[in-house]
């Protein structure tokens, strides 16, 4: 076991994808010599040559809209979309292509493509570069959409992704990427849309992914000072979502925080509150609570701090689901 | 102009014409050695007029309310099968909505295309095995899923190529320009080949387009050829050699195909909101399927048995289309929730066994 | 007062904001001589000019980028997007141009623009012809969403988009296009940000917009029969959600079923439960219901009414709500 | 090719350029009659020394932690100066991120563009006052947006035009082409601007386009001019004729100045990983300023004193910037949710209320 970097187990999880299925190819801008503007897919193309790992000419559409075409010829491509912001000029390749050849084929066109984008906000970067579109996908049919917050998850979901048959929007937690933790290479992973129980508690549930799953480690640890045993999920896969661990907290909590770096309005803890208030009618000791983004564009970077959950926001809701 | 003006353009006399729309044997600098067998405008000829009625009989049943709408290639049946009948089996075909008479070059059942029309399916065939994509309707999409299938070909080292059909509308999407610098910058073994039939629903081509379409290619770094759409001989010449030569490792070719859209948009529309009757009237005279009788007739190269006996052939297919488009079985609710995933979504299994649990409520009710 | 159909109240709608304010211009695929493909926009460019109602070339993006453009110079574009499914294409200028312009310049630039979208099932059309979008347009900050459901509505309301300095995505439910309503020009008109109580009722609560409107109000009058009083809210602003009416409504009759036809994950019908279970947590007798679209790919034509939110299925919710 | 091939292209002559690296003044065809009064070069050589000031400041304020990214123009002084000196007032300009020189050009104080740079906002000039758009990171997304400005004022009869900058990567974006589309069928009053500076972050120029860029125009029915990028005088000229042509009413132009970008993208970029030494040294002999420097002391046209001014005006400038750089005020977290729209939204106002509240407690719990 060795200690690396969120950003570099990626790498290792491509290595791996690329040696273990010549079919698999990575394209993006700037994936090629320069390794990624965050060095995920560095050395790659040097070690696995132009023709699979593929620098792209500047267009997101054109990026998607390839790899689409690649997969109906046996081709497992992994799109690098630069910055979470940048999607959206590929959006309509990914709704209207990816997402519906499979259905629209009635099963014969398979589209086992992974889009990767950096999420989230943090870095103090200008606009456009902190994002969190995941309800966009999420809310997307035939999509499969997954988050990851660690290296050892970083590692296994990628070779997950690649080798599942359906087409996957791989998030990763960019502000995340110099994090270093064990990464156990022999592990058995965990399943790829099964969310985790991080840290059990039985006082209040905290529901969360990405780049949010550290801060409310420490906002457990805060609560923990305040009296309140958190219940930590990480929530992982966000469509299909796991919630069964999330029931089953709830039923004993009675309490759930879901917090998230997306706007607020129409998000996947909307969804989260509908169903477990649904499911768990009973149990609720308060309505869900939600520790979110706010419905408003990114902001400037030295106003991003107020935009995002952090400890004390969280803290604040999980304090918030006892007054009730 | 105040600045440099632009690089002079092609004369007209470029557009590559090989039969005149009388039905006369012409040649085109560079074409001289074109030659085509009896046997083979013969096949051009029953090809024009079994697609022309698969074309109909989708009129018609659209008419009769079998199918909810009906997308007509009226007019365009040279540019069409002359492109269509050009391919190799190894070929990879991407169409728009519009290609009945490509499919039909390819081997598609035309019951299979009527699927789609009728809301029982959204295409019916296998892509790959038929090496013809499912109908696109996103205006453009295909364009660039050609170009990377392109690239896969490259990849594995195949000698073939693709085939990309879009209209002159689409010519303005986004997606097929960059479809143009992805394959020109990867020297993708591809034909983009434009059915430029003047309208985009209601939208005329100078409405798409500042310079003719052909002429786009060379700013991108490869060919362009502009060719009579209604003339067999000439599109399926300059096709032919598009994709020898995307094949050999050319890269990448544009074809224009002139040609026009002789019905509505689709059954749903009603061209006399915005073009005139003489300018359909002055495309009938350059119909593609006329000149070609008109050929074989004058060159002795078929007789009345010939023609009566395609005649009779297309009356056969007409029916059995009818017949089998009228019994293909509705899908039922249930469809609705198959082949979104490869791997079961826990969250859609849900969602499938509930509603099934809510219909099988009525059953009991009806019990 | 005559009776129109919503189409031709568009229509007259529109040639109002045409006729009102010289700046105003409609711009689309077909929107001019053909009069579009639904004829809303009938007979304006006659009357207006080409330089007022203008066909556009063939791409969604830049219809939407050039708006943006003339926007800055002034003017109030309408863009008319052909059919829902086609929006994606312009995706990005509308999320990351239309939505952020105006924030991004501290309010320097405003982005009149309305973007006029057909949406919703049931006419039987092939692929991309009948989705339900406004999900992602109200999920992203910026942007504000309405429905308009009968012609007195669709005739108002479009004039007041146009008329409106932020940037609206503005729904009509194109199988309502042919039904026909009095429309009174004289009438005060109603606020085009609030919801609109249809038909009050004391035993429980539907909410819903556009083409699902006459549905409920079928299932209203079939509960009727059942015995349950139906209190039928049309939420018309989907961005902003005036939702004090539903709050109102629902602290009396402690149910509520909301229906619309978008598929259901992270739709607005998640939104509108966490928001009313937050806001009315002790008076809800049941969980919110949902009836909506489900998580596929909109189906082929012959499948569409299974997936159609429809008077049975409204009604089966509506009982469920007393079955807690 | 097996195909008819490609109309000839331009002989690399065809790139105008009127001032030699060396500094020698050289003529084109076409271009024979050009003069610059020695008041105009002394003027495009204070906008290069200033310019280059500002942008040396930028690197420096952001190593100093300052500033959270740069994105320098180093060695597009010419491009952007020449081309900016060429707008009239009326004309409107939509910048890329990296336009400081054309900024420079307009009047934008240059504090101004360090606000989004440092993060306190997103743009902090008034488009409308200073006829200059906000920057743009989305690539290409403002080609779509000048050319609607520019058919906005082709209604509102202006005798203006538009001038907009893009990069070489975003060649290769849809947005980018359906400008040319739009423009084109239009006859809209716009220049399109292309800085090729040979790459695209780490992607060189062959990555996104098969053909030279200026060619491209062509296809869309435009001229399209190459021009030495790093010649002011040549960038001017060619810049101004095409803006006049674009205000007569004679439609878009491309123009492609043919440059390089000397620094790093930004300063979070590290060049060296894609590119070798030698290529930036054999720019940096073509250095813009440098040969306006030589040619304004060859010809006797500057002496040391305006060089010296010149040089103390920028460190009074750098020193003006840096110190009011720091003295931004902090927006506050407040500033999140304002002008998101213009009239109030309920929700947002909710969120906005409840945030307040909140930040409210922790005021009370520090008192
Ligand atoms: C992205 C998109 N926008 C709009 C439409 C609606 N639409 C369907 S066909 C068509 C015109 C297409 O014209 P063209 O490309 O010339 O092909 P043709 O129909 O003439 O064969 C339009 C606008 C669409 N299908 N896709
Ligand atoms: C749509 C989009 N995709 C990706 C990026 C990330 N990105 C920022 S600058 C850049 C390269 C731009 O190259 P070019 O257009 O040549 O302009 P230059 O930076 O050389 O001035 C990229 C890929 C972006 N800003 N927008
Ligand atoms: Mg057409
Ligand atoms: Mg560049």
């Amino acid at each position: 076991m060795s200690k690396v970097t969120l950003g570099k187990a990626l790498n290792l999880g491509l290595r791996k994808a690329l040696e273990d299925d010549p079919k698999v190819l990575i394209m993006g801008e700037d994936v090629g010599r320069l390794g990624g503007v965050f060095r995920v897919t560095d050395g790659l193309q040097k070690d696995f040559g132009e023709d699979r790992v593929i620098d792209t000419p500047l267009a997101e559409s054109g990026i998607i809209g390839t790899a689409v075409g690649l997969a109906m010829r046996g081709y497992r491509p992994i799109c690098e979309i630069q910055f979470d912001g940048f999607v959206f000029p590929g959006f309509d390749q990914i709704v209207n292509q990816v997402a519906k050849l499979r259905y629209r084929s009635q099963g014969r066109v398979p589209m086992p493509i992974v889009i990767r984008i950096p999420f989230g906000g943090g870095i103090g970067a200008v606009e456009h570069h902190s994002e969190s579109p995941e309800t966009y996908f999420a809310h997307t049919a035939g999509l499969k959409v997954v988050a990851c917050s660690n290296p050892t998850d970083a590692y296994w979901m990628i070779q997950q992704a690649v080798s599942s048959d359906d087409p996957i929007v791989f998030f990763e937690p960019k502000r995340r990427y110099h994090e270093k933790a064990d990464l156990d290479e022999e592990a058995n992973p965990y399943p790829l849309h099964a969310a985790r129980v991080l840290r059990s508690g039985g006082d209040v549930t905290v529901l969360t992914w990405g780049p949010s799953v550290k801060t409310c480690m420490d906002a457990a640890d805060a609560a923990r000072e305040d009296g309140h045993e958190v219940e930590l999920i990480d929530l992982r896969s966000l469509s299909p979502m796991d919630l069964d661990p999330v029931y089953a907290s709830v039923e004993r909590t009675g309490r759930l925080v879901v917090v998230h770096e997306s706007p607020r309005t129409a998000s996947l803890s909307a969804e989260v509150s509908a169903l477990v208030t649904e499911r768990c009618f009973y149990h609720l000791e308060a309505p869900v609570q939600r520790v979110t983004g706010f419905d408003v564009p990114y902001p400037p970077a030295r106003v991003e701090d107020g935009f995002l959950p952090d400890l004390d926001r969280v803290l604040a809701a999980v304090d918030h689901t006892f007054e009730f | 102009m105040t600045v440099d003006s632009m690089a002079s353009t092609r004369p007209r006399g470029d557009c590559v014409q090989l039969l005149t729309p009388e039905g006369e044997r012409v040649t085109h600098p560079g074409y001289e050695d074109v030659d085509f067998s009896p046997e083979q405008v013969r096949g051009f000829y029953r090809d024009f007029v079994l697609v022309r009625r698969i074309d109909t009989e989708g009129t018609a049943l659209q008419r009769q309310g079998e199918l909810g709408i009906w997308a007509s290639l009226l007019g365009q049946e040279a540019a069409q099968v002359g492109s269509g009948r050009a391919l190799e089996p190894g070929d990879f075909v991407f169409p728009t909505y519009r290609e009945h008479g490509v499919a039909w070059c390819r081997g598609i059942d035309p019951v299979n295309l009527l699927g789609l029309f009728r809301g029982v399916d959204h295409g019916a065939w296998d892509p790959a095995e038929m090496n013809f994509g499912l109908y696109t309707i996103v205006i453009g999409a295909q364009s660039l899923h050609a170009t990377g299938y392109a690239m896969g070909m490259q990849r594995d080292g195949a000698e073939d190529a693709v085939l990309a059909y879009f209209g002159d509308g689409a010519s303005a999407q986004g997606d097929v320009n960059e479809a143009f610098i992805w394959a020109g910058v990867f020297n993708a073994p591809i034909v983009f080949f434009c059915q430029n039939n003047q309208w985009a629903i209601s939208v005329p081509l100078a409405r798409q387009t500042r310079a003719p379409l052909y002429q786009r290619a060379q700013g991108f770094g490869f060919p362009g050829v502009q060719v009579d759409g209604n003339d067999v001989f000439a599109v399926h010449e300059v096709t032919k050699r598009a994709l020898r030569g995307a094949r050999e490792g050319n890269g990448p070719t544009l074809i224009e195909a002139v040609t026009y859209r002789m019905g509505p948009h689709t059954t749903t529309d009603d061209p006399t909101r915005y073009r005139i009757a003489s300018e359909v009237e002055e495309w009938r005279l350059k119909d593609p399927i006329e000149r070609v009788r008109v050929y074989l007739a004058r060159n002795g190269l078929a007789d009345q048995a010939f023609f009566d006996s395609v005649d009779e052939e297309a009356n056969d297919l007409a029916a059995s289309i009818r017949k089998r488009c009228i019994e293909l079985p509705d899908p039922g609710p249930m469809r609705m929730f198959q082949q979104v995933y490869a791997e079961p979504s826990p969250t859609l299994e849900r969602e499938r066994a509930e509603y099934e649990e809510y219909l099988a409520g009525f059953e009991g009710s009806h019990a």
